[in-house]
């Protein structure tokens, strides 16, 4: 359960938000809309812990997160704009590298499975730095595979993906949150994802028109 | 934790056999300075056994402090630096891993190297030991010390310049004390006060550089 | 004393006035210097001021 | 957390910092002037000349209160620096900041003013002695705060990156206040200490004593300036900023 | 008018695409479609003179493109993944910048204007390091509202931006080809840019389902 | 054609400025190594005067070299480069206003300083003078042949090594007509002879170097 409450960013002399409420249960996905530049991904690093908020709070199953620590990034995966993996590792390499970091190490046949799983089979032995725009992400997104974590945090996972990945990826973000899990998530994609338990986040201005 | 510490200097070993150059960079770079010396100033043994203690340590303090610059930087573009923020291990950890990887990669080679070096300035064999000890103290500790200066200034303007500005006041002593054991062992003084103040000082960087770089890179990553 | 002797030093004139010189010379230049900075503070924050106040008007 | 903590916090609140720091800054400025005023006729006229080195040594009376004030200045930075990192408190930084160029300042006027001395005393602008390296390294430990906060556009992250360095370099300080004991040197030793008396006269130690306290009320004198400015450019888009009368005019 | 023959692309030992034919004339788009890894940055850097082709020939206006050399290179303007802007100058010295080396020095009020138009209002004087990520995409997109090459080669032109900004995109495409431009666009989104003039061109594998 | 040469060495100008310290990273290491040495070695003004010519060229040419990482990098990463070799002018031209740029960046600024520090090894007057000369018509040199190799080392892995080992001998017979020229100012044998070399590997290295480093960056940047 995360809970936040009055939260406000600011960056250089710039107010992104402030005041900003709301809470996420098991099984429930937390989509944040908003123009570029709106704060999308500075409120999605303050939720990680990566940046400090200004001012309100960001409670874990009724704890600031600052307090738990490294209790609750183990809850939790991130995936920004950067993918986070290294160029001269081979996909299996990568993901089980970053796995094992993430405290959930894996055997190299898991590895595989999952590359194979996001459409990465015959190329899980290059080194990243030959793979596609796409097919980086889709190393990148592995993680999400063969990590127990709670809490996804994702920022614009479709960047770069072909349909029939996006279309994968989706399912995936399905299956997590069908068995309990948490997804906050920014598009500017199309998306359908179970309309049920989504909760919708505005960011800066309404009007769509404005660009 | 100790399997996190252990998987990101694997990884870090892995990334460097990879780029194999990367192994080389600073050894090739130490190589390079101590042998232009002769080329610049001309081959008399006398001066050049004067000044070896001082081109040896000259020129390990800058090899390690131009290695300091992608200690972080590359973990920091790639993103993989703010998956490990986020990865549930106390941060210190995986820096001291890093740290760690980093001076086998970068510190270890040019410790090997030093004797090899000092034959061509004609050093006696017991100032060679001297050397070769200072070096094994003094490089880790010149790794950790540095590990803060590149955590503070990960992502700034003109990171280098900076990273050896913030880092040279530190890094004196180890090249005083660094050269100093050598030129006493090599006149006779015996070096061993000037080699236990490298251990102490390296004792101090191992407990306190790892967390304050951590701190540091909390600060930077922001 | 004569003024020239002391001014002389005791023939230590250039040192002791080189360092007594730039001492005095730094600890007037830097209060001078911050005066400057207040003043082109204040000048600039109030111009934001004015310009806040009219753009409400 | 208990009431005097929170006087505390709320003396360290940059809107009520700024006002007493402006009723504070004449009363230092005052106290400065005068002690140094008389600290100068002293060391010029009160004080003797010396028998091994003539009117050259009066240099000592700007040089070891600079070499102080470079010292502490720092050990003040690093208490700031420490309070800023446990409190998270704005004002810490502020000081911080506005502490370090003073403090540059006076670690350059004590390695002028030595290499001054040491020319006539030594007959060498500079040797490369533990005392003299290790004030020269302070020196570049207050540049390397400068240029810290210089390069960091984010001040929240410039505060604290900046307290970080600070802590860290502070271990220099022992190490150039005992450099002369622990190695044998070619520079003075302390002549004040607790322990045997001193062994200058006691006129000139009151000299010394009198410049520094004037170097001291300078200090601060000017760090609360430099400290009010930064809070203005800090705070200038809030409400009591814009209600101050200085910048209403 | 750019013609394509018997093009072939061999990266690593993967043979990407080969005996490529097609032809672009004025006024037409190109959309360039393929699952993630199928050749099209490939292609794209192909035909601005990047990368050599392993065999066939690109001709501009009946003449080869390495024989053109810097005649042909005035008439292409190339957004690639990377978006080719400094990250210390602000939008408005980078829009400066890349205009002038592409061959058409603009002054510094068209280029805040350009930059207005591209939604940067209020961001033009920031250095580029701090804008988010859909705001640089738009820096480097605004070089295409100062350019009057032809053609005009966008490799996911579209990724970060929200939908007032792909919008935007858009109609200047729309424009630019109905003044007798060509585009050869790539992109993963759904986008409608005027039917009647796109020719479709499908790199790997046709099902949709194939990750 | 001029114009472009001139909107990238401006806009190279800029982004130094901007990085501030961009500007000082060589001028500041050139300095440390200078300064160091007394450090390692020991304050006596006898041998510091013997071997300045060559610390001064060895740190000149190590300082050069360490710059030349950056000369493309930076534009090939963000993608600059790209850019740079679809823009409608010829590409040597581009490369030489990148060179230029980069010398007035790292390599004026050194030349400028020589002399200052001269003085900390009491060199004298006229050894000074042909110091500053050798420099003026060294680091350019230096600066274009670097070019060709930081052009073929671009992306690599470890590019770093790479480019010292492709780079160096190229820049040995700078250094031993530079210190050599020196030297012989030193001790009174007139340095005109290695400073006329030094012109010519200039003129040279104008001619060729942006042709050869504008072919290698097409390499690159396939
Ligand atoms: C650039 C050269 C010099 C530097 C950086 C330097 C630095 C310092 C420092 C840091 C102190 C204060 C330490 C303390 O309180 O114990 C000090 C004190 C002192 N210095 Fe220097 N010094 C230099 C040259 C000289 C010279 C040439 C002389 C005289 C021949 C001299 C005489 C003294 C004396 C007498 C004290 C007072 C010691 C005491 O009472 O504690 N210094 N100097
Ligand atoms: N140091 C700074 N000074 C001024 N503005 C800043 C600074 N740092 C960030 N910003 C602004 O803060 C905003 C950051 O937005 P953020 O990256 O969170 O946007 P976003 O919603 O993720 O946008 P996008 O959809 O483009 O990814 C931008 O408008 C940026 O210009
Ligand atoms: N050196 C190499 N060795 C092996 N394969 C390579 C090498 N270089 C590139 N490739 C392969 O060539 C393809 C390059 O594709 P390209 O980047 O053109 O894809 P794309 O169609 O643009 O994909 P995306 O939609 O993800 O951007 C990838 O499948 C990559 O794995
Ligand atoms: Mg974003
Ligand atoms: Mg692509």
């Amino acid at each position: 359960m995360l809970e936040v409450s009055g939260l406000a960013c600011v960056r250089g002399d710039r107010k992104l938000f402030s005041d900003l409420s709301f809470s996420l249960a098991a099984g429930e996905l937390l989509h944040l809309h908003g123009h570029n530049g709106s704060g999308k991904t500075t409120l999605m690093r303050t939720l990680c812990g990566l940046i400090k908020e200004s001012d309100g709070e960001i409670r874990w199953n009724g704890e600031s997160i600052h307090r738990l620590g490294e209790e609750y990034t183990q809850d939790v995966v991130y995936i920004g704009h950067k993918n986070g993996i290294k160029d001269d590792l081979t996909g299996v390499e990568n993901l089980r590298v970053c796995s094992a970091l993430d405290g959930y190490p894996i055997k190299e046949r898991q590895a595989w499975d999952a590359l194979e799983k996001m459409g990465l089979r015959g190329h899980e032995d290059l080194p990243s730095r030959v793979l596609s725009q796409g097919q980086k992400r889709r190393v990148a997104l592995a993680r999400l595979l063969v990590n127990q974590s709670k809490l996804w945090i994702l920022d614009e996972p479709f960047t770069a993906l072909d349909v029939a990945a996006v279309d994968f990826l989706q399912s995936i973000i399905r299956t997590h949150i069908e068995a309990g899990g948490m997804v906050i998530l920014t598009t500017h994609q199309e998306v359908n994802i179970t309309k049920e338990q989504v909760k919708e986040l505005q960011l800066g201005w309404k009007e769509a028109g404005h660009v | 934790m100790f399997n996190a510490f252990r998987t990101l200097v694997g990884r870090d070993l892995l990334l460097a056999m990879r780029r194999r150059s990367d192994l080389f960079t600073t050894l090739f770079f130490f190589v390079i300075v101590v042998s232009l010396f002769p080329l610049g100033i001309g081959p008399e043994l006398n001066t050049l056994r004067l000044i070896a203690p001082g081109v040896f340590w000259v020129a390990a303090l800058l090899a390690s402090m131009l290695a300091l610059e992608r200690l972080f930087a590359i973990d920091y573009e790639d993103g993989a630096l703010e998956q490990m923020l986020l990865a549930p291990q106390p941060l210190f950890v995986l820096v001291l891993a890093k740290v760690t990887a980093h001076w086998l990669v970068t510190g270890l080679p040019l410790v090997l190297m030093a004797p090899l070096l000092g034959l061509q300035y004609d050093m006696a064999n017991d100032a060679l030991l001297a050397m070769v000890i200072s070096l094994l103290l003094g490089t880790p500790a010149l790794s950790l010390i540095g590990a803060i200066g590149a955590a503070l200034t990960l992502g700034l303007r003109g990171g280098g310049v900076l990273v050896s500005l913030l880092v040279l006041p530190l890094y004196i002593p180890v090249l005083i004390f660094g050269s100093g054991s050598v030129e006493a062992t090599a006149s006779g003084l015996g070096g061993q006060g000037h080699l236990l103040m490298l251990g102490a000082i390296l004792i101090l960087s191992l407990l306190f550089a790892p967390l304050a770089a951590s701190a540091a890179l909390r600060i930077s990553a922001e | 004393m004569s003024v020239a002797e002391f001014f002389d030093m005791g023939g230590y004139a250039l040192y002791v006035w080189g360092s007594f010189g730039v001492t005095a010379l730094f600890m007037v230049i830097e209060p001078i210097m911050l005066r400057g900075h207040r003043r082109a503070v204040l000048q600039r924050i109030s111009r934001i001021v004015r310009m806040k106040a009219e753009e409400k008007v | 957390m208990n009431a005097r903590l929170l006087n505390w916090f709320k003396f360290s609140s940059p809107a009520t910092f700024y006002p007493l720091a402006g009723r504070l800054v004449p009363i230092f400025t005052l106290i400065a002037v005068a002690l140094i005023g008389v600290g100068l006729y002293m060391s010029f006229f009160v004080a003797p000349t010396d028998y091994k080195q003539g009117e050259g040594y009066r240099i000592i009376f700007v040089h070891v209160p600079a070499a102080w004030m470079s010292m502490f200045i720092y050990l003040i930075m690093a208490f700031w620096a420490g309070l800023g990192l446990v409190f998270n408190t704005r004002l810490s930084g502020m000081m911080t900041r506005a502490l370090a160029p003073t403090g540059a300042i006076f670690a350059f006027l004590a390695l002028w003013t030595g290499a001054f001395w040491g020319k006539p005393m030594w007959g060498t602008w500079w040797v490369w002695d533990a005392r003299l390296t290790s004030e020269l390294i302070l020196l570049f430990l207050y540049l390397g705060y400068l240029a810290l906060q210089g390069a960091i556009d984010d001040t929240r992250r410039a505060d604290r990156a900046g307290a970080l360095l600070v802590l860290v370099g502070v271990i220099n300080i022992p190490i150039i206040y005992y450099s002369v004991q622990w190695w044998n040197t070619l520079h003075q030793g302390a002549t004040i200490s607790m322990d045997n008396g001193s062994k200058m006269g006691v006129t000139m130690l009151w000299t010394m004593l009198i410049m520094a306290l004037g170097f001291w009320a300078y200090t601060i004198a000017v760090a609360l300036v430099r400290v009010r400015s930064i809070i203005l450019e800090r705070e200038a888009d809030t409400t009591w900023v814009s209600e101050l009368a200085e910048v209403r005019r």
